[in-house]
């Protein structure tokens, strides 16, 4: 790793990179309302952040702890009711970028938060699904953010929450799925995506200082690189400022708890 | 027709063992006194739903309240597991929790249905997840328009409906604002509803087009200041971030879980005193 | 993304001959101003829709430009018949008028469904009513659950919809409020939209839970002060009943009403010329 | 006719009569409106009056005009969207009493508000359905307020706009319609109620000053008299200048009209 940035750093700016300006964007939380709110600090002040409790435009001043934080509501064009949100905004299909983070995911990029084992026996219970069923069918395109290791990238899923693209290939659009789905999973080691035949996701951006052997050692599969598969653009230091100065902010708020970022 | 009540006779009133039982607040106003007052009054057996149960739900269910609980995200949120939670799911402690998992987006339509006196809801959901296959109240059903195939699933009627509110006046109109959630679906697709307010006011002087539950669809109308913390009320207080963050620790185990919930729950008469309890537990350990 | 423009602008871009249009106001804030221009743009063949036709869609029927008209309930409210309506009904003058009729409740959920991205709406409707055999959009559909009938109607998915409201900020953000109607459903229905607004301001100043539209949903707004008139605006003028008497007489037969548009709209520039022509014929008659 | 009311005076006081205090009640413009209005300023001042543009709990000074005066949103205790009065309050079950008019009705109080003639190829085209059809069958039970005629009161309706009793008997239930239906049609000339075996519109109290001979005249089909048929007890004092006030403070603020009587 270079000195002047964090792993988790290079990951958040990456992710933030992707969210263009004036995209209306469906927003977990945790790391993806981290990426989404510093994109719209740095190149996309009219990104619309839509989160799922009800807000729709907030440009709250330090990260929320909760998806329902006050702070959303104060600073949005206004919040409605949370079936709205889904009924209206999401499956009304206004939604350009849903931004997922993820326990498991594999290799086609389809995604577990709900259990780890047999369903009704389960070994490890997590929280659920959330949003993220209809965030990954009904957004134009997904965004995924995750910390890379062999634990959240498996060969095998034992639940599919969000369909990726299923068993590859054309097996999304076949489901009748609208939205593209996922175009990018962002890492701390690297930026992967779906190739273009076979949907399996691709390294296409090593970040400085990883080397492939790190990422195969952190991917439950034997991972492909892509030919043209480069190096990631470094955190600017106008992004660095911000994000760290955003994260001070955040602490300061709410008590530091390290989740947010 | 709205009964101003305290919320210990409105929870006797209105919440018996096996009923079916919504506390709702997503994220904000969450009916914490409300969950407190069930455990202390010993209700069992209940089927819970919710689409975000937390901490509350946590230490219902940790209480042995619970049977089942219907939900689409559990968890503590920005902090991690609901660890009573998944010690009910993984080991049946202290009692087996039964599920009914769900989709925010299913959850929402279907409370949208229950309000709506539907027995179902139709959306665009779970195609391609696992859902459908080991949920089997995840069906499909067929526009006869277009022949295009949607998912189903069943509204939510509960027998009773909890949630907290800002205001009420004294015919028990109640007038929430903020983050909304689903706490009007909630309560309109209940055949009972309790709602904890903090505040009593002569007139509700809202605006025009707020969020309001008139009187007349309200049961119990109970006056019980701060009880949405450690959760917050738009315009009265702020989140306790600091309390979701302890959870962690005091839920983690079930001995420590126990002696938190007998000190700060079962031995205290009310949410007021649980205030007081809570309040002291804070300052001695900022003197620490 | 919202642009302001003239609404002879907004209307040239937006609405186009043969087009599905949704005009909505429940007797609030009906959007007369674009209405006229439309007229006074000629457009013909229009699929209009709205719960509650009236004295808009009576002028725009008697003009021409409707092929068909999809409603709930077509009258001068307080007053009596829509006699261009019903002319085009009963005789085909100007043009036959094909009618798709729904009640108030399917046409708000058909909305909702549009608005929702579906492809139907499910609802408790028409049971015993002549509009299953009579009308071909009526359907039913079975409960996947309890196996219950209920009605399915096809969602409401126009080309644009066209309403009006109080304000706008800049970026085209809307703001309306009182009687609300089904406008928000039908803009978020529709592929496109125009706004017409009262005041355009720098802020809304919006209490919590106002019903906005965000501009990003618009295509344009319009700054079209009474442009709701003869309709009221909530906060900003009173209906002026009289002229909905008037209207009367003045569609019953075809050459009044054919004078009258002349005279009114097809030889005025604009809605604020209309309002001028209007306001001298009627000191013209108090001084009679 | 007496002297000291007309007869539309008693038509309206006897159907006020008929909401009890406290009722939620869904209301119907012009007749039901008036007469809903005038219960809630005598007898019946918590009634709850919904109107199907969105006021719950609506308290207008004067009568409205239209479905969707302002004063009725400044009165009401809150204001909804229309979708949401059609889906959470009267499908939802919430309302007791629907007050409806009616243009034709047939002898199971069957209402029409569609068309004469061929539905394809109409004599008159009325203004249609509105909230008729939903209101008819979700609301607890309902109340028709109508002037009758041998126009209004018909053998056989071109067209079932709202159902009643449909064929008489138990039809309605055999139909799965769960509200009670009608339970009185008030006219300017009597008051009707459904058999209780055959639900066919028997006359249950005739107005004073009226005599059956007139009622046989003016109704479509031979209609019967129920064994206990009384006369209606006359407008009182307290009614009557209760309802004129409010008529005269219509007249006054919208400019006469004669309609909202």
């Amino acid at each position: 790793m270079p000195a002047g940035f964090t792993s988790d750093e290079i990951m958040t700016v990456s992710a933030a990179r992707m969210l263009r300006n004036g995209a209306i964007c469906f927003v977990g939380i945790g790391l993806p309302s981290t990426a989404a709110n510093l994109a719209r600090l740095l190149h996309a002040p009219d990104a619309v952040l839509i989160y799922e409790s009800g807000p729709i435009g907030a440009r709250p001043a330090v990260l929320p702890l909760s998806i329902g934080d006050g702070s959303l509501a104060e600073t949005a064009d206004t919040v409605v009711s949370t079936p709205e949100i889904f009924r209206y905004w999401l499956q009304g299909g206004r939604v350009d970028t849903g931004f997922l983070g993820a326990a498991q995911l594999d290799r086609f990029a389809n995604i577990n938060t709900t259990v780890i084992g047999d369903y009704h026996k389960p070994d490890v219970r997590l929280p659920g699904a959330g949003g993220a069923p209809e965030i990954g069918i009904s957004a134009k395109e997904v965004l995924v953010i995750v910390k890379q290791s062999r634990r959240s990238f498996v060969e095998k899923l034992d639940f599919i929450t969000s369909a990726g693209f299923l068993t590859g290939g054309d097996a999304r659009e076949r489901a009748g799925i609208r939205g593209k789905g996922p175009i990018a999973v962002i890492t701390d080691l690297c930026i992967l995506r779906p190739d273009r035949e076979t949907r399996e996701l691709t390294v296409s951006s090593i970040h400085p200082g990883i080397t492939r052997e790190q990422i195969r050692a952190n991917t439950g599969w034997e991972v492909r690189f892509s030919d043209d598969c480069g190096t990631t653009e470094p955190p600017g230091e106008e992004e660095l400022a911000t994000l760290r100065d955003l994260l001070a902010r955040t602490a300061k708020a709410h008590g530091a708890t390290g989740v947010a970022a | 027709m709205a009964q101003w009540s305290s919320l210990s006779e409105a929870i006797a009133a209105h919440v018996h063992d096996g009923d079916f039982v919504a506390l709702e607040g997503f994220t904000h106003l969450i009916p914490f006194a409300a969950g407190h007052e069930i455990i202390r009054q010993g209700r069992r057996g209940l089927a819970l739903v919710r689409m975000t149960p937390d901490l509350i739900h946590d230490q219902m269910i940790g209480a042995g309240c619970a049977a089942k609980l219907t939900f689409s995200w559990g968890g503590n949120p920005g902090v991690g597991s609901l660890h009573r939670f998944r010690d009910a799911v993984e080991n049946g402690w202290p009692a087996p929790l039964a599920i009914e998992e769900r989709s925010h987006s299913d959850l929402a339509n279907a409370y949208v249905a229950g309000a709506a006196n539907l027995p179902f809801a139709v959306l665009r959901g779970y195609v391609g997840s696992s859902f459908e296959p080991m949920c089997p109240h995840v069906r499909s059903i067929v526009c006869p328009f277009t022949g295009e195939r949607l998912a189903a699933t069943p509204s939510i009627r509960p027998d009773v409906a909890i949630v907290h509110a800002q205001k009420a006046d004294h015919k028990g109109n109640v007038l929430l604002w903020g983050i909304l959630g689903v706490q009007k679906e909630a309560v309109l697709a209940a055949k009972r509803s309790i709602v904890t307010v903090e505040e009593r006011v002569k007139s509700l002087d809202a605006p025009a087009n707020a969020c309001i539950l008139p009187g007349w669809v309200v049961d119990a109308v109970c006056l019980v200041p701060r009880g949405a913390a450690p959760s917050y009320a738009h315009g009265y207080y702020d989140r306790d971030n600091a309390f979701y963050l302890r959870w962690d620790a005091i839920s983690r185990e079930r001995e420590s879980f126990r002696a938190w919930l007998k000190e700060h729950v079962l031995d205290t008469a009310d949410f007021a005193e649980y205030l007081r309890v809570l309040a002291g537990k804070s300052s001695q350990e900022a003197v620490r």
